[in-house]
């Protein structure tokens, strides 16, 4: 086990050098960049200084050097060119946290009730509330979030029926457990599409649990459909959601842009997003790197995790 | 070793032949380990042993699906895996395959006269198109379907015609050789004789040799002339069918023979059944010695720390088992 | 187009009190103008996008409004006046080339006073190449500033120097009538070398690290959270600040923000889209207040010149004036903007000054009633564009066959869709093909203008300091914006003489007449509008500002009234 | 043996409605069972016999599967179709129990093996997890499971196709049913293993006194432990009665056919089998004769038309076919009786009166 | 006996009937697919929801005879009458047809889009699966590496060296999304190649191109239609999310996220203006969710019935 996850760490260690290497040249590859556009105003004399000092004067090949033993030495691609002294690691130490907070009580909630919302439509199959069910999960993922957020700061907050606030999100003290009425809107408009999403893939997977021959058997020794459902059903079905969980985290940490704008909270998805739209290399460098990294270490995760649930799958041991 | 005078009627020679897999990094998968024996023109070899014991990967070595690790097999006189070309597709004509399962073996996407016609077409045996569907039905028709039959899709048919439609594939190139993977212990009991027979009565018309490969012993009788019973990828008896029953040498084939069911009552109750301990050993990473001394009710110490090799005990009777070494 | 990289700070040498200070001084609460004032001094703002805290970094106006409330350089614009701040006299030598400068006995919030050695320590940082400040150039009309900044001399010889602890004095290269103007700027503003080592490398990223001099200095700061500023006690003029505390918080969306302002959590918006009517409505009816003022940002096409532009066809001035006259800018602006902005028919924008005198007041613009006579009138201007044509021996019956390329600037859908509309109109007017490529990123955009490809492309100019120069200075031949590579020997020569002048009369002459032949003889750009300031504020906030240079948002004389 | 029968199944008839109409999976079954005895149900694949097994178990689900009126399954008098949930789960597993065919899909891959045993204990009988454990492992033990105490931890996929096999029967009979429903239990596994699990399945039935149903298509496991038999085709059962009767004197064309298509060891190699043409019918449309007919031999126009009357012979043998009505011509009988001379050599070592049938 | 009874037990004709009748309907898979589809009213519904809304953005820009593309200011946010159906937009176009004209450009793009993402990834996949061992190594590890950059900023450095157009668009949106369909087929025509009907068709001599074109890809079919289905609207999506963060479209085209994009703006005061593209793109991509749910029951040969 250990033998195997150190294998697995080496071999992430070479897919992410090849990462950053992609990611390197495919930016280097681009006409311009930040600095481009903070220096296009300046006189000549100004404009050489600067690229200068960002190294941008230098071959393709030396900057990537450069910028590989910075990495190496420093664990980091350097200072940001639109905000400059800034760099990455200290952006990711205030906006990791908003950003885990936000993800985990998305994760939550949108996972949590996509589970039940699943079981309930296994469940209940072809019945109306399976139909509601799925035509609600349907409706969900097909509604754009921002739109989502948008309706809920518009009827949801400063309302008559509910008063959250609009914006916002806790901090200091309050960053990990505090503030949560700040939370709440966020939350659901970023939990509407997992909780469709996860919905519909509990209930096929529940569904095919239940046409298995074991399930049968568990009939067969009299057990009650709930019994089965909870002992067995359940159990088997998780394989296949635990498959596509890391690519939720994953995805959840970039993909909370929109969420993250609308409600005004310093998360890590705006942070990157901006700065690719900006175009300011070293950041989208270790931005890329550090979402490379959680998705191969989710990867990981996966892989054990289906060991766990899985007592048929045995990490280690090859195909 | 040679096992037998080498005949000049041997369509088919295997020497040596051994076919490991590799599983997970580090384990090999002895799945045929060391088999040697000859099929002579017009004859059936039974290949008999339990599940897994590596029946289906010889036979595939043999005609070539698979690559041999180690070892040859010559088909009339030419090495089958150094074959290129168009002596590759002669072979290919000659030699065809009946598969165990119906359902897995025909193309579900393609009705049955392009599965049947397919093996004409490669081989350019029908000049027009009326020449190939007349063919197709005539071998509609020996196979007992009919003509129209051939617009359906092989979802539609039950295992025995199924079945029958892949022995009308494999007949469709007019094959000299054909490797019988276990044709009938997927279909009912009315059915296996339907094939039988058809196996049978293709056999004498068209001068077919087959490996024919089973577990169920006594169809394995009934249509052999010779059988070899495999036990975890080695040859452990080989002998002339009947003799096999008679006579059966090795502990395991005795094990064997007891155990399958007969349908006769009287038989049954009679009979005394030699119950083999546990269950077949796994194939990867066999300890050294006899592979089946784990379960053998004369095991010896000499059974643990050397392999029997397969010997000639009587004429055209081979056993590998120490009790049987001089 | 929004404003990337627009920056600036300018102002004018007035001294004068005005009505907002030393009027009361009482316990009872009462404003600057005698109102009541609210028990609860706190005002809720935007946060600023500051991009760095580094005031030898700054270029851009989001982080000058960060140290318009933290610090306090020489001057401060109060309504449109520079008034002396860090110091409380100056005077400039007979010849322009000497500034002597008092300074005001003021301290910094950890009790260390402002002394003039830390005017001087800023200059010697911003001129450290090595720290390639943006805005270094603006010292460079110091004596030998651009030397030393290229280490051909010593830091001894750059004509900086603190006479006393509280007298500081410059000695410029040659005379720069607006040098004043150019103090103003935050990159002038002192600093604390102390701490920035304290700080080291990190130095500028946060704003806790900020030492003020301001009236305000910093509580709390999260990056693209929040910001809360309090009242600096240390301030030499506390007394005049009300404000006890500044909350901002960063909201992007403008929905929300109209959203917060309508529930008084936030004091002080500014208006776009269909926001302006409803606002302006209310504004009228008294339920806040409305805020206008004219900006110093000047948007326009600017035509490829050369004769290697893609259509082959922009280096003749009758084709440029047939294309520019397509489109009239107040239609436009009336069209698209819902009114907002000032239609544009000249470069530069108002509010600008020589001297006393504000530029756009005394100099018409270039264009202006020669419009009227194309507007609306295609066969005139396809008359005007055969011209060109046939000067260029390029004549063709069927204008179809012609395709001009114009790149656009944009990110929002709204600025592509503007953009589309100015195609069309040209399209309809002259029956030619207009072939438009949008970059929604300023810095591609500006590769790609440096690189010449288009016929036409839209430029957006800020204004760096409060004089012409900043506008009419980009079109120098060679001039690293002048994209359109446009070159006039006339143009140039009154841009020398423009330098040696100190007259500001004749200055005005001579601007009037650079920009006459930029614009109308020569077309080599088609000015579109000037950018302004419309901005609603909640009515309880009294005088808050929105400075013309160096900043958003002048905190300093804000104060909330009880309602 | 005039025990009165544990369970009696009547007139049973199971539809599924499919996209190609309604597939009559069992058109009229009716047999029983009594205490300690083994009824072996043999027939092809698709003839019925586990959807028989599993209407017992009411394991027949809706919408799908439909199990029609008039069907009645009586199990100590009262008729288990009619029984409310809480009754037929208390049957199941409980009284009844079942083993399924493949063992590999039948148990729970991610369960323990142990606490699949558990469960059904639990579910029964009211004692303790820990006792059930113990019984578990006791269990395991009687079935000839090495090391129960470290196999009880182990998975499904921990265990070999014979070991499976029997954890399954372990969990059968963990709770000591009246009814033991084996359902084709060693077709997926090897000879060798096949025996011992036959060994396991007899020795229980006569220790325990459990009526077995065993469910199969191979003659050689039927003639080795049943007591009764019934030849099931089409979803009907077309001849029932006791084993020898069975084996040594079939009356149904079908049952001579099947007993045909075994090789007989002591034939001549490579003899042509008896072997029966055709497939059998698809039930989406049964033929309205005679399932068999177009595959028999005898087939006699009037079995093309209506469906045999049930002809009953001595002590419950009982067979449908139209060659033992009266009216029949002696040379079809003739034909049939002279084919199963050929076929059943020994058939002489019983003798029974031939045309005798009792009414 | 009369004779009538004697012809009952005469022994029947044995060649007048056929013991091996297959009574079954003679379908194709195609056929059972559409059949089984046909079963599901929701799909059916979303199917006849998408045949609407595709004819509807062929003749829907025409219907209303307004321009939609010639900005008339004079004209702009004008509320819902009788010559703009639904009002015009910002700039005077009328929303009615500018609506029905984004969405033809959503599905093209979408559908274009989702093929070449298709015919890459299947050819990607293929050949991954076909050569095996190093190659395939080298080939996954890449499907990996592209997989863990986030899928933004690869489409901006695309539309970025590209420009944005048409070309560069399809081609980032594809480029991000090929990699699941690479997979699933190398997964298929694995696991087909160790299938017997394959082996069977080897061992009769067939080439690799038969064996390719008779058998692996009419197998993988099914699996590739599925595929494209359900990455229509995800496709929709992201092109959706470009044009948001105008990364996307060049005027004067546009599609559903451009209006969406420009609604948001104007949502305070013309909630019509965001309101009728984000319902149409619901409605758009909640059909070609529900008739992919149905598309895999029904093309699923397991669930064959
Ligand atoms: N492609 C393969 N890779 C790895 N192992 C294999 C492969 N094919 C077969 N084996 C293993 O080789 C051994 C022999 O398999 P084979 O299929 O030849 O047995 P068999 O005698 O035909 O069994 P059965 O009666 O079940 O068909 C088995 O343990 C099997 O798991
Ligand atoms: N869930 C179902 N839906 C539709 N048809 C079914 C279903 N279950 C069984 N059938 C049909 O009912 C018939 C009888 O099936 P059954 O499983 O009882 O056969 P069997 O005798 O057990 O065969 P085998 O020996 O293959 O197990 C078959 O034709 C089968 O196709
Ligand atoms: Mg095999
Ligand atoms: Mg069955």
């Amino acid at each position: 086990m250990a033998k195997y996850i150190i294998r697995r760490l080496l071999e992430m260690l070479i897919t992410l050098f090849l990462i950053v290497t992609a990611t390197f040249f495919l930016l280097s590859a681009i006409p311009g960049n930040a600095l481009t556009s903070k220096i296009a105003k300046l006189p000549k004399t100004v404009q050489t200084k600067i690229i200068q000092k960002y190294g941008y004067d230098r071959p393709v090949i030396e900057r990537y050097v450069i910028t590989m033993k910075g990495l190496i030495i420093k664990g980091d691609f350097g200072e940001s060119i639109i905000r400059p002294g800034e760099t990455f690691a200290k952006n990711l130490k205030a906006k990791l946290p908003v950003t885990i907070r936000l993800s985990i009580q998305q994760i939550l909630l949108g996972v949590t009730a996509g589970i039940l919302l699943g079981i309930i439509a296994a469940m209940k199959r072809g019945s109306y509330w399976d139909k509601l069910i799925l035509v609600g999960a349907m409706f969900l993922v097909s509604m754009p979030s921002l739109v989502i957020s948008l309706l809920l700061q518009k009827y949801c907050a400063n309302g008559d029926i509910l008063k959250l606030p609009i914006i916002g999100w806790p901090k200091g003290k309050e960053l990990w457990l505090g503030g949560w009425k700040y939370t709440i809107l966020p939350t659901i408009a970023g939990s509407c599409s997992f909780i469709a999403y996860y919905s519909r893939l509990t209930k096929t997977s529940m569904l095919e649990s239940i046409n298995q021959e074991y399930t049968l058997t568990a009939r067969a020794k009299g057990l009650s459909e709930m019994q089965i459902v909870k002992n067995h059903v359940i159990r088997n079905s998780f394989i296949p959601i635990i498959t596509v969980l890391p690519s939720t985290v994953a995805g959840i940490l970039t993909g909370s842009l929109f969420i993250e704008r609308v409600f005004s909270i310093p998360g890590m998805g705006r942070y990157y997003i901006e700065a690719v739209q900006g175009r300011d290399i070293p950041i989208v460098l270790a931005g890329t790197t550090f979402y490379a990294i959680i998705t191969v270490i989710t990867m990981l995760i996966t892989d054990i995790l289906y060991g766990i649930v899985d007592p048929r799958i045995k990490i280690g041991a090859g195909k | 070793m040679r096992i037998n005078h080498m005949s000049s009627h041997d369509i088919l020679e295997v020497k040596h032949l051994k076919k490991y897999f590799g599983v997970g990094k580090h384990d090999v998968l002895k799945a045929v380990d060391d088999v040697s024996f000859q099929i002579k023109e017009g004859e059936t070899l039974g290949l008999v042993g339990e599940s897994g014991c590596g029946k289906t990967t010889c036979g595939r070595t043999v005609v070539g699906m698979y690559r041999a690790t180690e070892g040859e097999v010559y088909y009339k006189g030419q090495n089958v895996h150094k074959l290129r070309g168009k002596e590759k597709k002669a072979f290919n004509k000659d030699v065809q395959i009946i598969f165990q399962d119906p359902y897995a073996s025909l193309d579900p996407r393609m009705t049955v006269a392009e599965i049947i016609g397919e093996g004409i077409e490669i081989h350019g045996l029908a000049k027009t198109k009326k020449e190939k569907e007349e063919k197709i039905a005539h071998l509609l028709e020996i196979v007992g379907l009919n003509k129209e039959h051939a617009n359906r899709f092989i979802h539609e048919f039950s295992g025995g015609q199924r079945q029958r439609i892949g022995i009308a594939r494999a007949l469709a190139v007019e094959p000299k050789f054909i490797m019988c993977d276990e044709p009938i212990s997927a279909l009912d009991v009315s059915i296996q004789a339907q094939i039988a027979n058809m196996l049978i009565q293709f056999q004498n018309e068209m001068k077919l040799t087959y490996l024919f490969i089973a577990h169920d012993l006594a169809m394995v009788k009934h249509i052999s002339d010779r059988i070899a019973v495999m036990y975890l990828g080695s040859i452990v008896e080989l002998a002339e069918s009947e003799n096999l029953y008679q006579n059966p040498l090795h502990p395991y084939t005795e094990a064997l023979m007891s155990a399958i069911p007969i349908a006769d009552p009287k038989i049954e109750d009679s009979r005394q059944r030699i119950m083999l301990e546990g269950d077949v050993p796994s194939p990867i990473n066999t300890p050294p010695g006899c592979k089946f001394q784990g379960r053998c009710r004369k095991v010896m110490d000499k059974c643990k720390c050397e392999a029997p090799k397969l010997i000639e005990v009587e004429q055209g009777h081979f056993v590998a088992c120490h009790l049987y070494h001089k | 187009a929004s404003l990337a990289g627009c920056n600036g700070s300018a102002g004018k040498s007035a001294g004068g009190d005005t009505a907002a200070t030393g009027q009361t001084s009482q316990n009872e609460k009462k404003g600057p103008n005698g109102e009541t004032l609210a028990s609860e001094q706190i005002a809720h703002g935007q946060q600023f996008h500051v991009i760095t805290f580094d005031t030898a970094q700054v270029g851009d106006s989001e982080s000058g409004s960060f140290f318009l409330a933290t610090c306090e350089g020489l001057f401060r614009e109060n309504h449109g006046v520079l008034e002396n701040a860090g110091c409380e006299k100056y005077e400039v030598s007979e010849d322009g080339l000497t500034y002597t400068f008092h300074l005001r006995k003021n301290k910094w919030s950890d009790g260390v006073e402002v002394v003039a050695s830390q005017y001087k320590d800023t200059i010697e940082r911003v001129l450290n190449a090595d720290l390639a400040c943006p805005y270094a150039f603006f010292t460079f009309p110091i004596k030998n500033a651009e030397k030393y900044y290229n280490g051909e001399c010593d830091f001894k010889e750059v004509g900086v120097e603190a006479v006393d602890d509280y007298t500081l004095k410059f000695t410029l290269e040659a005379p720069e009538p607006y040098f004043t103007d150019k103090l103003s700027y935050t990159m002038f503003n002192p600093i604390r070398v102390d701490n920035i080592e304290k700080y080291g490398d990190t130095y500028g990223t946060d704003a806790m690290q900020i030492l003020s001099c301001g009236p305000y200095m910093v509580q709390e700061y999260t990056a693209s959270q929040s910001t809360v500023l309090v009242k600096n006690p240390e301030y030499w003029d506390a007394e005049n600040v009300y404000l006890e505390e500044i909350d901002l918080q960063q909201i992007d969306e403008t929905a929300t923000q109209f959203q917060l302002f309508e529930a008084d959590q936030l004091d002080f918006v500014a208006a776009s889209g269909d926001y302006l009517k409803k606002w302006d409505q209310a504004a009228s009816e008294g339920k806040c207040q409305l805020y206008t003022n004219g900006d110093v940002a000047s948007q326009f096409f600017s035509f490829n010149t050369q004769e290697s532009s893609p259509s082959g066809l922009m280096q003749n001035a009758k084709v440029r004036k047939a294309i520019a006259y397509t489109l009239d800018s107040q239609t436009f602006i009336d069209s698209v903007y819902n009114s907002r902005y000032t239609a544009a028919y000249g470069l530069v924008t108002p509010n600008i000054k020589v001297g006393d005198k504000e530029y756009r007041t005394e100099v018409p613009e270039p264009i202006k009633e020669e419009y009227s006579e194309y507007a609306n009138n295609p066969e005139k201007l396809k008359a005007l564009f055969h011209e060109g044509l046939k000067e260029l021996g390029k004549d063709t019956d069927n204008l179809s066959t012609i395709t001009i390329q114009f790149l656009g600037y944009g990110e929002s859908t709204i600025e592509k869709d503007i953009e589309q509309y100015v195609v069309q109109r040209i399209q309809d007017n002259l029956g030619i093909k207009v072939n438009l490529n949008i970059v929604g990123d300023f810095g591609l955009a500006h590769s790609a203008q440096v690189a010449g490809e288009f016929d036409m492309c839209m430029q957006v100019w800020g204004a760096d300091y409060n004089d012409p120069m900043t506008f009419i200075d980009i079109f120098r031949t060679g001039g690293s914006s002048n994209y359109g590579k446009y070159s006039s020997e006339t143009y140039d020569k009154l841009l020398d003489q423009l330098a040696k002048e100190q007259d500001n009369e004749k200055r005005l002459k001579l601007y009037e007449e650079a920009e006459t032949i930029l614009i109308k003889e020569d077309v080599a750009i088609k000015p579109l509008l000037y950018r302004d300031k419309h901005s609603y504020i909640n009515n309880r906030l009294k005088g808050f500002q929105y400075p013309v240079f160096g900043g958003k948002y002048e905190f300093k004389y804000a104060y909330i009234v009880e309602e | 043996m005039s025990q009165e029968s544990l369970l009696k199944v009547e007139d049973l008839k199971v539809s599924f409605h499919t996209y190609a109409g309604e597939v009559q999976a069992v058109r009229g079954v009716s047999f029983e069972v009594k205490a300690g005895e083994l009824l072996a149900i043999i027939g092809e694949s698709g003839c019925g016999k586990s959807v028989t097994s599993r209407a017992i178990m009411s394991l027949v689900k809706a919408p799908q599967g439909e199990i029609k009126k008039g069907s009645k399954i009586i199990y100590h008098g009262k008729n288990l179709l009619e029984m409310n949930q809480k009754e037929q789960r208390a049957f199941r597993g409980g009284e009844c129990s079942m083993i399924f065919q493949d063992a590999l899909v039948s148990l729970n891959p991610t369960m323990k093996i142990g606490r699949q045993i558990i469960e059904n204990i639990i579910q029964h009988r009211q004692i303790s997890r820990k006792e059930a454990r113990q019984e578990a492992i006791l269990l395991l033990e009687a079935v000839g499971i090495p090391n129960p105490e470290t196999r009880i931890d182990q998975y499904p996929f921990e265990f070999s196709g014979g070991m499976r096999q029997r954890a399954m029967i372990a969990i059968a009979i963990a709770c000591d049913p009246k009814i033991l429903i084996a359902d084709e239990p060693t077709t997926a596994l090897d000879v060798t293993i096949q025996a011992q699990i036959m060994e396991l399945i007899k020795g229980l039935k006569d220790k325990l006194k459990t009526a077995v149903i065993l469910i199969t298509h191979d003659f050689g496991i039927v003639a080795g432990s049943a007591n009764k038999v019934a030849v099931m085709y089409a979803g009907q059962i077309v001849e029932s009665g006791g084993r020898d009767e069975i084996f040594y004197h079939p009356q149904h064309p079908y049952t001579l056919a099947l007993l045909g298509s075994v090789p007989k060891l002591e034939w001549k190699n490579k003899q042509l089998l008896h072997a029966i043409k055709g497939t059998p019918p698809d039930l989406i449309s049964p033929p309205k004769g005679c399932a068999f007919a177009k595959r028999c031999n005898y087939c006699m126009n009037v079995c093309l038309e209506e469906m045999p009357e049930i002809t009953y012979f001595e002590a419950g043998h009982h067979a449908s076919c139209w060659l033992h009505h009266k009216e029949v011509p002696a040379a079809n009988k003739k034909m049939f009786q002279d084919d199963r001379k050929m076929i059943i050599v020994n058939e002489n070592d019983f003798v029974v009166d031939e045309d005798q049938s009792y009414e | 006996m009369n004779s009538l009874v004697d012809k009952r037990f005469e022994l029947a004709d044995q060649s007048r009937f056929d013991a091996d009748e297959v009574v079954r309907p003679n379908i194709s898979y195609w056929q059972d697919a559409w059949r089984r589809l046909k079963k599901n009213k929701l799909a059916l519904l979303s199917m006849a929801v998408l045949i609407i809304l595709f004819v509807m953005s062929m003749i829907g820009p025409g219907l209303s005879g307004q321009n939609y593309t010639t900005l008339t200011p004079e004209i702009k946010n004008l509320p819902p009458d009788s010559t703009y159906w639904l009002g015009t937009d910002y700039l005077g176009r009328d929303l009615f047809s500018r609506l029905w004209k984004g969405l033809r450009f959503s599905i093209f793009v979408a559908t274009v889009a989702a093929t070449l993402k298709v015919v890459i990834g299947c050819i990607y996949g293929a050949v991954m699966a076909y050569l095996g061992g190093f190659v395939d190594d080298v080939m996954m590890r890449i499907v990996e590496v592209l997989n863990s950059i986030p899928y933004l900023i690869v489409t901006l450095i695309i539309l970025v060296v590209l420009g944005n157009g048409y070309l560069p668009l399809l081609f980032a949106l594809c480029i991000t999304n090929w990699t699941s369909t690479a997979r699933m087929v190398r997964g298929q025509i694995l696991k087909l190649r160790e299938s017997e009907y394959i082996m069977a068709s080897s061992a009769l001599g067939a080439s690799t191109t038969r064996v390719i074109a008779k058998h692996l890809i009419p197998n993988t079919l099914s699996l590739i239609i599925l595929d494209m289905a359900t990455s229509i609207p995800h496709i929709i999506f992201d092109e959706t999310i470009l044009s948001f963060l105008g990364i996307g479209l060049q005027p004067p085209a546009f599609s559903l996220g451009t209006l969406l994009s420009a609604g948001q703006e104007a949502m305070a005061f013309y909630p019509a203006h965001l309101l009728f593209p984000s319902l149409l793109l619901c409605l758009l991509v909640l059909a070609f969710n529900i008739l992919g749910d149905g598309l895999r029951d029904a093309l699923d040969p397991q669930l064959r019935d």
